[in-house]
């Protein structure tokens, strides 16, 4: 079931020191010590990128006396405080719940990035559902933000908390519809697969592909900021109308880590539209990502444990650099859409989810459908704008660039040589079976 | 079999054969999805909801009715369909009929009671329709996963439908006490149904007899843990059933959801509910017992039989007993409703004895489904007359309800000077549910307690089910004249609020709906027969 | 022992402890809580047992979603913010004695079983299961076959003209019918009736 | 999962399935008896799922699990719908103050 890649090299390099289960659990143990760092860090990052952006849009130059002239040691030195502040709870509060809620919150959005894959090797758990597990997770951290508003003993937080369940619960829907356009043309939820198949030349992005996955972006955007609940959609947590909303009643370290996790799932729906539609850790550049993730690979000049590929460990630095580039740069515009547009009202974030957002992701998920059956009747199997087929595409990232893990998941048929006669299937059968070998990694494409 | 072929088998099978056998369910689909654009775009403003759901139904009846010719003729096989999870035949195919007719009676009576104003209108009628398609799916289901979709199918939208009117305070606790205990019964039916399947590895109800055969092999006793896991199972299986028939002690939610409710649909649900439930029940207790002839039976089956027979005693005591100390009309015929469940719950308990009869008993494989059938046989009658008399009841329950805003019994005191039609015909309602002769009620009790007598011959314990049935009927003349003598001999107290139902519709629609009761002597013979047809397709 | 039985141990007990937890408690919100985290560890079984997609599902759908309604439910009903309702000595007694009977039963009936006889008696006369086993450790793509009611775990090695093995294409679809008569029940009983005069709009009406 | 009985997970989902019918039985609060019934469908789930596991159930158990799921959440919507009827007429949640309806 799980393949923890980025733990099972480690592992084997343990191997002869101690049992391997023991081994495994360390390794996964390291990786997820690895995970955290980079949970805590993002939030240290971006809360000082925050105040920032926020001070120059503003016409004012934000945080300059902690670390010099770009005020680098802002967030540290927020933490120091938070740490300091002494941890109050309201006498009205159910103290049990009250003291849970954060770290339900934090662990959901947390939990997300266990299988999101920073680079083609590097995910912690390589699942087959992966997208469908992150989403799953995602809605999770609704649960600590609803119970920490109603546990606080106070209307303001019990209000903030109820509007962030209805905002979550109604946010989610167009958000799974979202991600699940570009899977359409990917054929698979293994969120390293569909990462793989981005590689090359930009045109390959799932935002290229065709003219529904391109506006299924700006939708997913737009619902991924009001799940995180940012503004312009933080009415959860709205000072002009509920104090603090959820968090009024919290204070020190506890507050934080609604923070941290409010920071961490922004860098993680930017990390999956990241993945779905702006490429993964590809360049966009062919004769970039050519050398670097296929040639590199290979490269072993010998350093290092037995197993250990001394290339493909760098490849996939450079890949996660370039994968984190790009979510920094989505939830920079996060933040710009944050001190630029002004606050919804409830009712009217609502209507957004509901009335609109919702029926036009269902239209493009259906004009995502129909994409490819259209294509195929027209022209062959051509289902995209650029000259290479994504059928062979596919095909073609699956031969040469990815690794034994992704071998067929189930045989589905054994087509191997074999020409597949259309004279005498129905026509249904017939699109069934193309959009089935074009949306199917693990085919092997039919020879037209 | 490559992919491909595999593709186009299960197409093909799909668009020419499953799509045309679930016609009568994709049409009242159709009709929700209309019901609902309807509104959407403001029709309904034009054509009102109900006649949309009208027009909707009589499609699907006449689809049903042209499938039972077919079926008749022989040019429409019956058979699974969608890859064995529902299964076509005669028995199916009655069932849908009964429950569409119903249901266009039933959309009459809103209509002419109304019940659902216009701008609620589309939410009752797409409740109602989308509880009849589970039944729909429930009278043919043919694997696990279908039973308890088609039961959720059916439960979730009465539990709305009870609390449908939603400002009264009663309405709105017989929901809540409907939908906690309903949901309480389903969880405990699909725990029984995981354990089965798990045990027999497989859903599909026919393997599920065959399975059964070969798991426990020789052992026929509860020494074997496996047969007792299976009991186990099997009986949370029947909890769940219960809930839905009422059967004591799974019946109390059945008086305060019907008095809750309106009794429009307090009607719905006593007739409906309990003739799909009944279909299912049969397809469960023929999916243990298997329909394979010379399948060896095992006395674990007589041994269920005659639990059923027993649950169906004391439920038909319980329910008049009961029934002795209601003030409330539709309570009374709540408890009514109860007993009947019990009565016709005895023709089920017969065919179990029947079909799974001790060799001794001198019954031959051919004689044993030949009876079986035949108590099948008095179960349809019976449900198709009890369709008219309950309605008709319910009905005038309704009617005189818009007139007098009561549902007390002693508020009905001498309200047969005022509307003798109404009581005239209600008269006929509960002589027929009592069952004297000349109603058709008798006919339908007859049939019931012959196949009990038959039953008996096999094990003596049916006697004693025979015999409480039969001092039953006796118990029940009370209560039931009870009214009849408010409504005829009581004098009006002065002050009370006056009726008067002439012959308008409403008036029609209840003469329409009782006279069956004194005519179908007149067609028993065609009746039976059809019912006959039915029942013998189930062994097949 | 190795990993996997810890993990079971891990996540059975959690299942079971936030289970009688939920059952304990009296403070409904706490049930709650702690139902989510029986219903979380049980998905983390579900992953356990290689049904990944039953439990993602697990979570999308009950954790987040179910729960969530609960939780929702709880706010918009209870008066005070930490409402309990507790139950009478009568009634605890009485549902102790009824946990102690199933569980009882439980030992009596499934926990004798011999399952390795009984899955092999069944594995022996199922002639379609051992054609074509589901020998990988992914579910999402065989799932989503028989959802289209076409199972080529089962009948891709059956010979041509067998009856097909089950597929789900019927119940997938009408669920979605289900849900959408449901939908309607809830939203029909949650909203608050609109104003609008009955005789103006029974006029309309031809 | 090796080294691990069928007996075992059966035995979770029957405490999951003993606490939810303890919870219907004992619980005043109606989202409680609510909290109850979804204990009880974990429970089969989970005896669904792991029956695919270890018999020949195979893929049909967690099929089956994924539309109980399902079925669940479209009851549990209106279950809640209901009870949030209940308490706009009555002003409490309290199933033991449901009695107006006895006889």
């Amino acid at each position: 079931m799980m393949t923890t890649l980025a733990a099972s090299t480690l592992a084997e390099f343990m191997n002869g020191y101690v049992s391997p289960e023991l081994a495994l659990m360390l390794a996964a143990l390291f990786h997820a010590g690895v995970l955290l760092l980079v949970f805590a860090h993002a939030a240290l990052i971006f809360i000082w990128l925050e105040r920032k952006v926020s001070g120059r849009i503003q016409d004012r130059l934000g945080p300059t006396r902690c670390g010099g002239r770009f005020g680098w040691a802002q967030g540290l030195a927020d933490g120091i405080k938070l740490i300091q502040k002494e941890d109050l709870i309201p006498r009205d509060a159910d103290a049990f719940l009250f003291r849970l809620a954060p770290y339900l919150a934090c662990i959901a959005s947390f939990g997300g990035f266990m299988v999101l894959p920073f680079a083609a090797d590097w995910v912690a758990v390589n699942l087959d559902t992966g997208l469908f597990l992150l989403f799953a997770i995602l809605s999770l951290e609704v649960l600590g933000i609803v119970l920490a508003g109603y546990s606080s003993g106070s209307k303001w937080s019990l209000f903030g908390g109820m509007r962030e369940a209805a905002q979550m619960v109604s946010y989610e829907i167009p958000l799974a519809i979202c991600g699940l356009i570009p899977i359409v043309a990917a054929g698979t939820l293994n969120l390293t697969d569909v990462g793989q198949m981005q590689v090359g030349h930009f045109g390959n992005w799932f935002l290229f592909h065709d003219p529904f996955t391109f506006f299924a972006f700006f939708v997913y955007f737009t619902v991924a900021t009001a799940g995180c609940k940012r503004a312009p959609f933080d009415l959860a947590e709205a000072e002009s109308e509920l104090v603090g909303g959820f968090h009024t009643e919290y204070s020190g370290m506890r507050w934080s880590y609604f923070f941290m996790a409010e920071y961490a799932s922004m860098l993680l729906v930017s990390g999956v539209a990241t993945l779905l539609f702006l490429g993964g850790w590809s360049t966009g550049l062919p004769f970039i990502d050519q050398p670097i993730f296929v040639d590199l690979k290979s490269w072993n000049p010998g350093i290092g444990p037995e197993g250990f590929v001394l290339g493909s460990y760098i490849s996939n630095l450079i890949g996660m650099s370039v994968f984190l580039l790009k979510s920094s740069f989505l939830v920079f515009v996060q933040i710009w859409v944050r001190w630029t547009f002004p606050r919804l009202r409830i009712d009217q974030v609502m209507t957004t989810c509901l009335k609109y957002l919702v029926p036009m992701s269902c239209f493009l998920f259906l004009g995502a459908t129909m994409w490819p059956l259209l294509m195929a009747m027209g022209k062959g199997q051509k289902t995209t704008i650029w000259p290479q087929p994504l059928g062979d595409r596919t095909v073609q990232v699956h031969e040469h660039v990815l690794h034994p893990i992704n071998e067929p998941k189930i045989q589905i048929a054994d087509r191997g040589e074999q020409t597949v006669d259309f004279s005498e299937t129905p026509v249904i059968a017939k699109e069934a079976i193309l959009t089935e070998a074009m949306h199917s990694p693990s085919e092997q494409g039919i020879q037209p | 079999m490559t992919f491909e072929v595999l593709l186009n088998q299960v197409i093909g099978e799909t668009l020419t054969v499953s799509i045309c056998r679930f016609g009568p369910e994709l049409i009242v689909s159709a009709t929700i999805l209309v019901l609902l654009l309807n509104r959407l775009f403001g029709i309904d403003r034009w054509v009102a909801p109900y006649w949309t759901t009208l027009i909707g139904c009589m499609i699907a009846l006449g689809y049903a009715t042209n499938q039972y010719l077919l079926l008749q003729q022989g040019t429409l096989p019956a058979g699974e369909y969608f890859t064995g999870l529902m299964m076509f035949d005669g028995f199916t195919v009655f069932l849908r009929i009964f429950l569409l007719l119903f249901l266009i009676l039933v959309t009459v009576l809103t209509v002419l009671s109304g019940i659902p104003d216009l701008e609620d209108g589309p939410d009752f009628y797409t409740l109602l329709l989308g509880s009849t398609i589970g039944m729909m799916i429930m009278s043919g289901a043919n694997h696990l996963l279908m039973l308890f979709i088609g039961i959720e199918m059916t439960s979730v939208p009465s539990y709305a439908m009870v609390g449908f009117l939603k400002g009264r305070r009663q309405s709105s606790e017989a929901a809540l006490k409907y939908v906690v205990y309903g949901a309480g019964a389903a969880g405990v039916m699909l725990y029984g149904i995981s354990l089965i399947a798990g045990m027999l590895g497989t859903g599909d109800m026919p393997l599920i007899a065959e399975r059964i055969g070969q798991l426990t092999g020789t052992a026929s006793n509860f020494e074997s843990p496996l047969v007792r896991t299976l009991m186990l199972a099997i009986v949370m299986v029947f909890v769940g059933l219960s809930f839905k028939l009422s059967l004591v002690p799974f019946h109390f939610w059945c008086p305060d959801a019907f008095e809750g409710a309106s009794a429009e649909v307090a009607g719905y649900l006593s007739v409906a509910s309990k003739a799909a439930a009944f279909g299912l029940l049969i397809r469960f207790c023929l999916a243990l017992t298997g329909t394979i002839e010379g399948a060896a039976s095992s006395p674990i089956y007589l041994f269920l039989g005659l639990a059923i027979g027993f649950v169906a005693m004391v439920t038909a005591t319980f329910g008049n007993l009961a029934a002795y100390a209601q003030t409330n009309v539709k309570r009374l015929l709540a408890y009514s409703t109860i007993a009947h469940a019990g009565y016709m719950l005895m023709a089920v308990a017969a065919m179990m004895v029947l079909l799974n009869a001790p060799s001794g008993a001198g019954l031959t494989s051919f004689e044993r489904q030949e009876l079986a059938a035949k108590s099948i046989e008095g179960l349809l009658f019976y449900l198709v007359v009890y369709l008219f008399m309950n309605l008709g009841a319910f009905a005038i329950v309704a009617l005189i309800r818009n007139e007098i805003y009561s549902e007390e019994i002693s508020d009905y005191k001498g309200l047969a000077r005022q509307t003798p039609v109404l009581c005239v015909c209600m008269v006929i309602c509960l002589v027929s549910l009592i069952g004297i002769p000349p109603m058709a009620g008798f006919f339908g009790k007859l049939f019931v307690f012959a196949s009990v007598f038959q039953s008996a011959k096999v094990h003596w314990a049916m006697w004693v089910v025979f015999l409480v049935g039969a001092i039953n009927t006796v118990f029940s003349l009370y209560y039931y004249l009870q009214v009849l003598k408010t409504m005829f001999l009581d004098e009006r107290p002065e002050g009370a609020r006056t009726i008067d139902i002439p012959l308008n519709p409403s008036g029609w629609y209840v003469i329409f709906v009782t006279a069956p009761l004194l005519l179908l002597i007149l067609c028993t013979e065609q009746l039976t027969q059809t019912a006959r047809t039915v029942a013998a397709g189930l062994f097949l | 022992m190795n990993g996997g039985q810890v993990l079971f141990g891990i996540f059975a007990l959690l299942t079971c402890g936030g289970a009688v937890a939920v059952a304990l408690t009296q403070n409904v919100v706490r049930m709650a809580f702690w139902l989510i985290v029986s219903l979380g560890s049980a998905s983390g079984l579900f992953f356990l047992l290689n049904a990944d997609f039953v439990g993602a599902t697990q979570l999308l759908i009950y954790v987040g979603g179910t729960v969530v309604l609960l939780i929702f439910g709880v706010m918009l009903t209870t008066s005070g913010p930490l409402l309990k309702i507790p139950s009478s000595p009568g009634e605890l007694i009485q549902s102790a004695v009824v946990g102690v009977l199933f569980i009882s039963m439980f030992f009596f009936t499934v926990w004798s079983v011999d399952w390795e006889h009984v899955a092999n008696t069944a594995r022996v006369h199922d002639s379609t299961t051992d054609t074509v086993a589901l020998q990988n450790d992914t579910t999402g793509r065989p799932i989503g076959m028989a959802f289209l009611g076409v199972r080529p775990d089962r009948d891709l090695g059956a010979a041509e003209g067998q009856p097909l093995s089950t597929g789900y294409f019927l119940p997938f679809e009408i669920v979605s019918m289900h849900l959408l008569v449901v939908l309607i029940g809830a939203a029909y009983l949650a909203r608050a009736k609109r104003q609008i005069t009955t005789a103006e709009s029974r006029s309309e009406v031809v | 999962m090796e080294g691990v009985d069928l007996k075992l997970f059966l035995l979770v989902g029957a405490v999951l399935f003993v606490c939810g019918v303890i919870c219907m039985t004992s619980k005043r609060n109606g989202i409680g008896v609510l909290i109850g019934v979804e204990l009880v469908l974990n429970a089969a789930n989970l005896n669904f799922v792991a029956f695919s596991r270890y018999t020949p159930l195979g893929l049909d158990g967690q099929i089956m699990a994924l539309f109980v799921i399902v079925l669940a959440a479209a009851e549990a919507a209106v279950a809640l719908a209901i009870a949030l009827n209940f308490y706009n007429n009555h002003l409490t949640i309290d199933v033991d103050r449901a009695d107006e309806l006895r006889g």
